[in-house]
């Protein structure tokens, strides 16, 4: 019966997307319900949406896995306890014509990111560093949310973009395009289910639970994504039944997930490259253990 | 009409007044003091800039005396003790004529029937039926002033103060005017004090004339006027009146003379 | 008198045509769409950075036949009004209390305009863990952004109101709230209005601005969504919604101006 | 006369008091910090979401000592000021014009409330494309923030120029330039700078609001760092500079008031 | 002083000036027709609120008529052909009374020290030597006005519209005022048309009083005054002096019954 259901909060980023089509797949087909939980979900900014977990105003949010490195080294004692992506999502698109078809190509080029700051920085730093690049070696410009817009105007050379997004929408419009990823250098955490410590440690079969959830609402939305995608456009505005654009987005991005857990050995590898990386920017100032960034309880 | 010399209405007792203006102090009041007898109506004249307008606000309590003390011995109530008629009309620009009357009674609360009654009343009394919807942009100079007596008259103050209130009004209207007050303050018992500009004006008028000199002021004549009530313009033409106006033109001029 | 005449004909011409104003406001809107299809013609910029009017036309009909612009027209609009109500009051309360206290406006105005420039994406979880992410942060901001324009201009209306006429009113005895209703009021009120003008458009940027850090309806939200899809037609449609929102705000304010002041054009003179 | 003399004191009490007024910001600073700090103390928010003065206070030294703040703050300075120019200058001129043709304000009116109502977010791609992600779209963004209230304020204070000085200038034949310089001017100088007020305080926020969506530099950037590594003492820094900021523009506004109105203290008869 | 008639300063044809009123339209004037030769000094009395100010504005060019012409024949040039006293001192407030005065000349972009003078010299004529730097608001309501009447004196203007110019003025000023009129217009080769309400006044400065009635106000008297120049305090006792008093006096009388 539906009182016995658990109410908690789900903090999405940004706003409702076909990219978040386990959650509502999740609902509807009463995956979170059988674990006894009635998910409410909302959209924000990802820091905020970090602070309110880290002082336990709320319990869960999707984060990205270097925002749990940021915060924890500001004592925000928020922990990853599912990585819901395989690959980090981040890549670096340039026109056919541009000819960057590797890191190394990206010399003396002016490459657009929104700021520097967040997941676009973070990846792209990665990915250049680990080519051997600095930043004396290419120009960075700010340019906001409007990477596809700069990209196609000839404002920049290259522009730092969600693999599951920005790629999609420049084929979509005949753009041909020439696309780097940073998984492909380097293996770093890419989104995760984020709680806090306390709720980890004083409501842990709760935690458990979504997070469980969370592995099978993965599968059944990979199992079947044409209705993943009838169900999102209840959640999702704007979203046409044959949307080829944004079907396209959808499966981009079950790409990206990882659907069987790996033994904790290699995740510290993961967290300890985002770490150094962190820290070579200087985003960070002190190392901290990554062992406890996250958790492996809930891995099967 | 019995008067008491002990009855006063009002008592002024060495009364000062000086403004900060943007190079200094500036004496205007200086140690004025006089007293009015209840009913009486009593005539303010001085040289232009001499501080009669000063004097009637600090009367009206408007400005705060630098020395002295103005007092109603044995008014009755607080509300209501006096009413001034400013050198200006100050009408309210977003009210009608009418609205402009009616607003003394519309803050004393007066019941509606009223307020309508009285109002129409004043109009009537001071020859403005016809523009009780008018806006005061739309009213001559006179007009207005004419409605600004009235909206004072309205109050029904025991204590009328007049800041030449004739002073834009045209001869015959003055003249009608001045016999309406008459009226009214030998109808209504009513003490009044008034600033004018004209002499023979003062002299018609009023029980005494006050001379004020110029800048600082202090009063340099008060002249009792042996008239009898009620006046006619014949009496404009007897000995006691050329006589007062002799001396007041007299005391005007030498009071300005010694003071500049 | 030739001049004069002719000026008299000139003028005439004038009231003719701002009679027929109904007749304007489609002209110029004719001269903006024209303007808009011209610099997509000679832009050429690819349509999901600047689309035609017809496309974002086309936009506008499915939106509004699939019930979605209403319901986010709406949700908006209710933050708008609510956060225009309280803004203005506040507003208006607390400028009358301050130019009967300069030394709390010396105190507190430092406050007041500093927390006008505190961006809220700045203080958003602070918003958030107080107000809750819902309807009451947007009305909040909306309120804020409405409030201080306002309370500018009722500080300085009633700093105008003639000091001759107030001098009338203390003659006549009236109490506080007498010469506030009689004296106070109607002189600040042009002065007043001005502000609401400026507040009432700058509210709708209030409410969106709420919208677009975190919400689940509304215009600011719908211009995420279209952001989000590159579905720029989409984006305009929300913005001409939010556009033609502010300027009826606008014009609604300029028919109260009108109404409330119709002495003014009389009032000229005294 | 008891209650004259008595309120007299009072008025000499608050004329010392307003005398030192160098004394009353520091005191309601402290009234602010106090206030701030039983908040952290009573809410026992943790300090990423609500730092403590004290935290902050040692993040400015810090990021003063590096010359960080300073160079971040002169970026945004220079973007305000250059947009509160242009705005300003834009505004007056664009005031006058319309104030002197209601028929060309009822036309253009609609399009400049709307243009007020446009999130930059929405069309910060059209920005970016047009203007540049750099200096100039920074500033077009704040002059447009500036620009509304002081049209709006440069029309009512021009309209309320009395109509009777407005005769007595035509009846002295002076020219339209003349008239403005003489009467125009200085009659609408009070409204106008209660516009710039409002202005000058938004300048801070429409600097920001292009900063906080994308830059590499100025406050609004900072913040963004502040957010981006949870830093949220840095983004109180930077916060508590916007405002200090707003709050001395406005207060130069306040001085300039001062003194171009010295007169309005005896304005009130005429 | 030679004068020929022929010699017109002022054509004033069927002037007629209704104004839009909040209910409807309202004739002021009524097809008025006069011509003031040049060099004479013409004065205009009637009742409150009957259209002397709207005249005067209208001769000024500030309104336009509803009908009729105002011309100056023979006008050398277009500045300065009038200049216009208004009934209330309308000074600009954020100006001291030395730069009101001097408004005229900046306007006429007279030399600094041309401006300096002149100015230093109309405040004398009019008595407000140490106010110079006052504000308007820090003067009495007839030192204002006596700015206002320094303020029109400067620009040397052809014709003298002077809107009841001493209605504030105390009864001395008043006078003193009126001599130097008659002496700057002696001097000065000037034509006056000024609005009193006081018929004495009118008698003693003009050589023409016109008589208008109540709105809307035509033109019932033009009565030449047959006093000769320089007029003296006595003449204010002549037979002819009382007898232009009485015939005015009635006409005034009899044009408001009629109206009203
Ligand atoms: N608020 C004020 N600040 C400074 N000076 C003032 C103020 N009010 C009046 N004065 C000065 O006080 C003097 C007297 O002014 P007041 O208005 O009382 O004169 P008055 O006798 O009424 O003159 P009039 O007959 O011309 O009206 C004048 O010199 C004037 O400049
Ligand atoms: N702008 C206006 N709009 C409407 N009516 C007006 C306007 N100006 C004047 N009037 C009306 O015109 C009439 C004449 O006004 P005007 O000012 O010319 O009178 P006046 O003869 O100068 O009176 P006073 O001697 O009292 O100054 C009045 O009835 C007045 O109400
Ligand atoms: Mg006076
Ligand atoms: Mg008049």
């Amino acid at each position: 019966p539906e009182s016995t259901l658990e109410k908690v909060t789900l903090n999405l980023t940004y706003i409702p997307n076909v990219q978040f089509a386990p959650f509502y797949v999740a609902i509807e087909e009463g995956i979170f319900a059988n674990h006894g939980l009635d998910v409410n979900l909302a959209y924000g900014n990802e820091a905020d949406m970090v602070a309110l977990v880290g002082s336990d105003h709320q319990q869960f949010m999707i984060a990205s896995g270097e925002q749990v490195l940021l915060s924890r080294a500001q004592g925000l004692p928020v922990i990853s306890v599912r990585e819901w992506y395989q690959h980090y999502p981040i890549g670096v698109a340039s026109l056919k014509s541009s000819h960057i078809l590797e890191p190394a190509d990206l010399r003396g080029k002016s490459i657009g990111l929104p700021g520097l700051f967040g997941a676009s920085y973070i990846g792209f730093e990665a990915l250049a560093g680990h080519a051997g690049l600095s930043d004396d070696d290419y120009e960075l410009r700010s340019i906001g949310f409007t990477q596809v817009e700069a990209l196609v105007t000839g404002q920049v050379d290259a522009v730092v973009v969600y693999l599951a997004n920005e790629p999609v929408q420049l084929r979509a419009r005949g753009y041909e395009i020439n696309l780097l990823s940073v998984a492909d250098s380097l293996s770093l955490v890419g989104n995760c289910l984020v709680t806090n410590e306390k709720s980890l440690s004083e409501r842990t079969d709760l935690v458990r639970r979504m997070a469980v959830a969370l592995d099978e609402a993965l599968a059944a939305t990979a199992a079947d994504p044409d209705k993943a995608f009838e169900i999102s456009r209840k959640y999702v505005e704007n979203l046409e039944a044959d949307d080829p654009i944004q079907k396209q987005v959808l499966l981009e991005s079950i790409k990206l997930w990882r659907f069987e857990p790996e033994p904790a050995q290699s995740a510290v590898e993961r967290w300890e490259n985002m770490q150094g990386i962190l820290l070579d920017l200087g985003l960070m100032a002190v190392r901290i253990d990554v062992r406890e960034a996250f958790s492996d309880a809930f891995v099967e | 009409m019995t008067r008491s010399s002990n009855d006063l209405a009002l008592r002024v007792s060495s009364l000062e007044v000086s403004f900060v203006d943007s190079d200094g102090s500036l004496g205007v009041l200086d140690k004025i003091s006089f007293s009015v007898e209840r009913n009486a109506f009593v005539c303010i004249v001085g040289p232009s800039g001499g501080g009669k307008s000063t004097l009637l606000r600090a009367v009206a309590g408007l400005i705060q005396p630098t020395g002295g003390t103005v007092e109603f011995p044995g008014a009755e109530e607080e509300k209501s003790r006096t009413g001034l008629v400013f050198q200006k009309p100050n009408l309210l620009p977003w009210r009608t004529l009418q609205e402009n009357i009616s607003l003394p009674l519309e803050i004393a609360r007066r019941p509606e029937a009223e307020i309508a009654a009285f109002t129409q009343e004043m109009i009537r009394l001071v020859g403005l039926e016809g523009f009780e919807k008018s806006y005061p942009h739309e009213l001559s100079g006179g007009m207005a002033q004419r409605a600004a007596i009235a909206r004072c008259l309205v109050q029904d103050p025991e204590i009328l103060l007049l800041d030449e209130p004739f002073g834009q009004l045209d001869a015959l209207t003055r003249d009608r005017m001045g016999d309406e007050l008459l009226r009214i303050w030998n109808e209504r018992r009513k003490t009044v004090l008034m600033v004018t500009h004209s002499i023979a004006e003062a002299i018609f008028l009023a029980d005494r004339v006050l001379v004020l000199t110029s800048r600082p002021a202090h009063l340099t004549m008060d002249l009792p006027i042996r008239l009898s009530r009620p006046r006619t313009d014949a009496m404009r033409y007897l000995p006691e009146f050329t006589e007062a106006s002799r001396l007041l033109r007299e005391q005007l001029k030498s009071s300005i003379a010694a003071s500049s | 008198m030739k001049a004069r005449s002719l000026s008299a004909v000139r003028n005439l011409l004038l009231q003719r045509i701002s009679k027929n104003r109904l007749l304007l406001l489609p002209l110029s809107l004719l001269v903006f769409l024209l303007l808009w299809q011209i610099l997509v013609l000679a832009l050429k910029l690819p349509s999901f950075i600047l689309p035609s009017p017809a496309e974002v036309g086309k936009k506008f009909l499915d939106v509004l036949a699939s019930g979605m612009l209403w319901r986010h027209f709406s949700a908006t609009l209710k933050e708008i009004l609510l956060g225009l109500i309280f803004g203005v009051s506040a507003a208006a309360l607390l400028g009358y209390g301050l130019s009967k206290s300069p030394i709390a406006e010396r105190m507190l105005s430092p406050f007041l305009v500093g927390s006008q420039s505190i961006p809220m994406a700045a203080v958003a979880p602070l918003l958030v863990i107080w107000f809750g992410p819902g309807l009451l942060s947007k009305v909040l901001i909306c309120s804020l952004t409405v409030f201080f324009p306002v309370l500018v201009n009722t500080l300085v209306g009633l700093r105008d109101v003639p000091q001759d006429l107030r001098e009338v009113m203390r003659s006549l005895r009236s109490s506080p709230a007498q010469t506030l209703r009689y004296l106070e009021i109607p002189a600040a009120l042009p002065v007043f209005l001005g502000g609401l003008r400026v507040g009432a458009s700058l509210s709708v940027i209030g409410a969106i601005v709420g919208e677009l850090v975190a919400s689940d309806q509304g215009l600011g939200f719908l211009i995420n969504v279209g952001r989000g899809q590159y579905d720029t037609a989409l984006v305009f449609v929300a913005v001409i919604c939010l556009v033609v929102l502010a300027a009826s705000l606008y014009g609604f304010v300029l028919l109260l101006e009108k109404k409330l002041l119709s002495w003014q054009t009389w009032r000229k003179e005294n």
